[in-house]
């Protein structure tokens, strides 16, 4: 165990930082869920990002990445979140996608559909939740019928995230007449296919992060599919690892965070009105976005000398979820009476980053649900 | 010692309570979303002519003559059905401190009229532009202000129905007022913010009941599930557990004392926080139904949310309490204690 | 609404106080679960409360009571705390049987039971749980079989509180043969009846306040059964709604313990190794008995109006039982270094009051069971 | 940058573990309980022949001059089996400490003898009666103290193995010892009192697990309801975040800065958090059977509350992370970051 970066670490971390100063735009970007001018920013930021080589530095170059390792990414991603560089609205194919095809696509799948995920020129959203299968994913109903080397889509998407202004997205279908976790295949499919309506939905804070999509007959050839036919229950699986994994939730994220809850206490502390018993949740704010990096950090070194990740993973997902909310609600209870006021421009946006951490227990498989996992897989408890 | 209500309060809360349920549906709440009044003029004209505006203001005046306990179960309501119109703030506290002030002002015969308040306590006045006058103060001393002699910035609250503003005015266009007891209207403020507290928790959780009942997964309602069930009793617990302290709260207002004071704080931490954990409770068990625009419960976490940091912060409150543990005997025969009397 | 007390309330108070000024024992007893003369010592104590006519002030003349109502009852309590008055030894026959009996006895029972328990002459355990059956009580094996006009009892009984020195036992037993909530009978037991083997179980503090009970062929009379032959879950789950309810845990002890607490804060705030953040924790103790006793004196009124308890007499379970844990451990973060050792004789004993208090969750149902009772009876949500 | 642990490590204190669960067990303990010794003659002897009192002693001193992350194992496997036994103390703290003082103190050539340490920061002094020296301070020198020497009173501790005596003695009797670095000791205290914490919980869980796994209750293993899967859950993960702080506060002990100090406190605090918090649900998932003496965990309970307490307070342990927060700059490129060095 050595804690020390390497010198060739240290100078992957200066060529990061300095990159990001010369290219992160100075005025943050509208959302990317708040305007399709907000989506269409952050796609050219996108773009900016491959041009200085920065589209995903862990994947191989042939699909449009930098063939770098998971210290490096780590690095890249506290320079980058340090930097406040623009959200990643490619997140759901980078993170979640790009993954899951480098373990089962084909040459050819790869090939189509890598690169432009890397360059921001195909921008992916997910399809994973239908009206009566949220935490129950495989209650999904929509359907992909066979014809010839064609599959018919037909069925209710809705909780998409990105997929208001996205080009693509992927999503469970199974076969007509199939039950629970056997017949499902996971397809993509354009989101400006013939037969696909996208209503949006407005989040609390009302954004349009969130879109209902309708496919009526919609034809995709069965190259779309990934894994075999039938297996997408087991490649979905493999997604839901990713996503709990290593990789949706940066710890640099709640790092920043943490420090500028420190800047607010500092600034703070001295007045009246001010509880002083929230020094010891700054304290623990802090302490929260460290252990979150350390079992990274941990993670990660284990990865790179051959271990793979299990239900573990779940522990991550309601770790950064419950810190993420806990540091909230610190910095709401500082602001006091400002707390809910919608932040002025160029202010650290504490309210509306509340509002999206309360998202977090929630979102990518309910912290129930990862409790569950940890409880039978990891600590063995029975099912039944 | 009688810790219950009488049938005329039960009967009096129980008609606000069905105007509210009458007139502040999800659609009327999306309808004044979009258009952003302050007030819905049918439901403000309906309030006005049940007398819930008259309630704290003595009957000579035109008014009920009614106590805070009564006004505390009103708001309670208002809570329950997120009542967007500034009922609480006019009538509950700002009218009843210029009626104090001033019995004879002009403002206090329109039952219709709006008296909006700046107090010290909170940096910012809600619906300012919607009312007639305004309390206020400035240099220490106390002012009655017309609207548009007012000069207002709207502040964007999270809260789709506040209408908050930063005031500043001349004291040359205002009418001083005399003797005005801040501290009595800081405690209505916090006894009602505490009252809609209970009301905005028990919402919550009912929304999340109703939605746990029908929401399927796994091919059974999600209410069967114990995760969901302990969630849910445990933001019952809260409520049941604040209920009493609002209630002894606002059945003792008229004592003033340390005592009294104490427990308007207590039930303001409490409530607050039994609305604020049952709101996101809610949100957590109507799973991505709770976190979009479409479903309600956003409503209730936010006025959780505002309601917390208005009228005294958590700390501001918890120190009222430690002031009271520190300068009174404190023991099992002092609960209904008052200052200088011997249990 | 009128929440000062009558001219008489007063007097009575000061009727209890004086009494109390006068009888308590100036030396602590030494607990009644640590020692045979520590029960005894506690025995005494009750004849000397009946002997001033405090047996049980709720109860009819006739049954050794004073007829008294719930306020005075709680305004006795009151004082009794204030007083650092001995614990109720005979608990388990005051406060869960005898309510019971008053209900479901008959006239001979009452008469031949409730006055011995009023006056402690005859100190009562529970004897609800077995092995195999705590939380499931329904799952109760020990059997009493009909022989005339007795009952042979056979089972083993566990976690019976007070059993090791206590004269009486009551229990469910089940008719030969019958299942779950069927055919069960609430009888009562000498516990030196032949046929009845005590064996003591220390508890974490080293006291034997818990027995497991052997029964093997112990005949007692039917007249022993309390209610109808086969009715015994019935009556169990009105004794358990007493337990839950208004008598078995007294807001004053939490009242007493808060105002310890608030003079431990004020003698060690001003110590530089002490938590400032701890001050709010003091508050909240002080908040929580305040509400519980409010709760309370609520429940009181309503009852004497006419009302009954329903399923919300489990959300006082759960209150008292987090309550006395959260208000424990704040005076143990208090004391720091010194949290883990034994008291000093005469000194307020936190450390065990402690470890008594990590009991409450559990016993008298257990609050997870509390939470589905809410859960399922209070809100309505579905069983299955 | 590698945040692995190599083979040796792994077997060593796979050797450690291997020792505890064999002269640990519920049997062991209970017998010791009864005799109300500090330590078990044949498991103390068996634990100086293996080499785990040498483990921090330098090469030249006899010692296998390992690290503390080496010994933080060891210290996570006494906590596992909660052994009775002073190796922590003595082995992990007070012999390293006179090591550095007095290299050649003629204690440290005996595997098996033991040294208590009286540091400033825990008012009593862990068996000191089972000791042959105590090193202490007093009139702000360092002592080193023969045990007869010493005026020792004992006070009882809750947890059982627990022996701590209040001390004190006469310097005339005492030698002084040069340099000693008592920050260090306190770093170590607390690094190896985290250690321990993680075991502590580990076991609580695995015993509540074991336990959920056979009780049944309504027809099925209580381990099937989501209630006990959601309190082990929440138990483990508190243990998941809690290890890799402790394993790196232990991997950057030697570099002694604000920032590995900082760590350490981290890892005390939410070791031990996630010790107790283990603790006590494991208590409620054991039902009755957890509250009673016969059953294991409460021992977990006690020492995890004695530890907790020990070595620096929790509020201790946050003002020294405050310190580091107020004084060097924070954000993700420093969390390996060390005094003075730029990220």
């Amino acid at each position: 165990m050595d804690l020390r970066y390497t010198p060739e670490q240290d100078a992957f971390r200066a060529e990061v930082r300095a990159w990001l100063a010369n290219n992160v735009p100075s005025e943050p970007l509208e959302h990317y869920d708040a305007s399709a001018e907000g989506f269409e920013a952050h796609r050219r930021w996108e773009s900016t990002l491959k041009q200085g080589d920065w589209g995903m530095v862990t994947w191989p170059r042939e699909y449009g990445g930098r063939g770098l390792d998971l210290i490096q990414w780590l690095i890249f991603e506290e320079e980058y979140y340090r930097a406040k560089a623009p959200g990643r609205v490619n997140q759901n194919g980078i993170f979640l996608l790009g993954p899951t095809l480098m373990e089962f696509g084909t040459d050819e799948q790869k090939q189509r559909f890598l690169p432009p995920m890397a360059s921001g020129a195909e921008i992916w959203a997910q399809a994973w939740s239908e009206p009566m299968a949220g935490s129950d994913l495989a209650g999904v109903r929509a359907t992909a019928t066979r014809d010839g080397d064609d599959y018919i889509l037909n069925g209710h998407k809705i909780w998409s995230s990105r997929a208001v202004f996205a080009d693509w997205a992927f999503g469970l279908f199974r076969a007509p007449g199939s039950e629970r976790h056997q017949g499902m295949s996971l397809i993509f499919f354009p989101l400006d296919a013939p037969g696909v309506t996208r209503n949006a939905i407005r989040k609390i804070n009302g954004h349009v992060g969130f879109a209902e999509i309708f496919l009526e007959d919609v034809r995709v050839p069965a190259f779309n599919r990934l894994g075999d036919e039938g297996q997408g229950w087991h490649v979905c699986m493999a997604t839901a690892g990713f996503e709990r994994g290593l990789m949706l939730r940066s710890p640099a994220r709640y790092q920043v965070a943490a420090a500028e809850l420190a800047k607010l206490w500092e600034s703070r502390k001295a007045e009246l009105d001010t509880d002083p018993a929230l020094e010891a949740e700054v304290v623990r704010a802090f302490m929260n976005a460290e252990a979150y990096a350390l079992s990274i950090y941990q993670t990660a070194s284990a990865l790179m000398a051959g271990a793979t990740i299990g239900p573990e993973a779940s522990t991550n997902k309601i770790f950064w979820s419950e810190l993420d909310i806990h540091l909230h609600r610190t910095a709401l209870a500082l602001l006091g009476p400002q707390a809910e006021l919608l932040s002025e421009p160029g202010a650290h946006d504490w309210i509306d980053d509340y509002i999206f951490a309360l998202a977090g227990p929630i979102y990518a498989g309910s912290n129930e649900i990862q409790r569950n996992i940890i409880a039978e897989r990891m600590l063995g408890l029975p099912r039944k | 010692m009688d810790f219950t209500l009488n049938d005329e309060q039960r009967m009096f809360s129980e008609t606000a309570r069905q105007l509210f349920a009458n007139t502040c549906t999800p659609e009327d709440w999306r309808r004044q979303m979009e258009s952003g009044s302050p007030i819905e003029a049918d439901r403000w004209a309906a309030i006005a002519e049940t007398g819930l505006t008259g309630v704290l203001l003595p009957e000579d005046a035109g008014g009920l003559g009614l106590t805070e306990l009564d006004f505390a179960m009103i708001a309670e309501a208002a809570g329950y059905y997120a009542l967007p119109d500034p009922l609480i703030e006019s009538a509950g506290i700002a009218a009843p401190l210029l009626a104090a002030a001033m019995p004879d002002a002009k403002v206090l015969s329109d039952p219709s009229a709006i008296v909006a308040i700046a107090h010290p306590i909170n940096p910012l006045v809600s619906d300012a532009e919607a009312a007639q006058v305004i309390v206020a103060t400035k240099d220490g001393d106390s002012w009655l202000v017309e609207r548009d002699d007012a000069r207002l910035t709207r502040r964007q609250s999270i809260d789709p129905f506040r209408h908050l503003y930063s005031l500043d005015f001349d004291t040359l266009k205002a009418v001083q007022l005399p003797e005005t007891d801040w501290d009595i209207a800081l405690d209505r403020g916090a006894l009602f913010a505490a009252a809609q507290g209970l009301g905005l928790a028990q919402r919550a959780v009912d929304l999340a009941v109703e939605y746990a009942k029908q929401r399927q997964q796994f091919g059974k309602p999600i209410g069967t599930y114990q995760a969901v069930k302990h969630h849910l009793a445990s933001a019952q617990v809260a409520i049941e557990f604040a209920r009493p302290v609002v209630l002894a709260a606002a059945a003792d207002f008229a004592a003033g004392d340390r005592h009294s004071r104490a427990r308007i704080s207590h039930a303001k931490i409490v409530a607050l926080e039994a609305a604020d954990a049952a709101a996101r409770t809610s949100i957590q068990v109507h799973g991505a139904m709770g976190y979009s625009w479409e479903v309600d419960v956003h409503l209730f976490l936010k006025r959780a949310l505002a309601l917390t940091n208005s009228w005294g912060t958590p700390v501001f409150h918890r120190r009222r309490i430690m002031a009271r543990i520190k300068s009174e005997p404190l023991g099992p025969d002092r609960t209904f204690a008052r200052d200088g009397v011997e249990a």
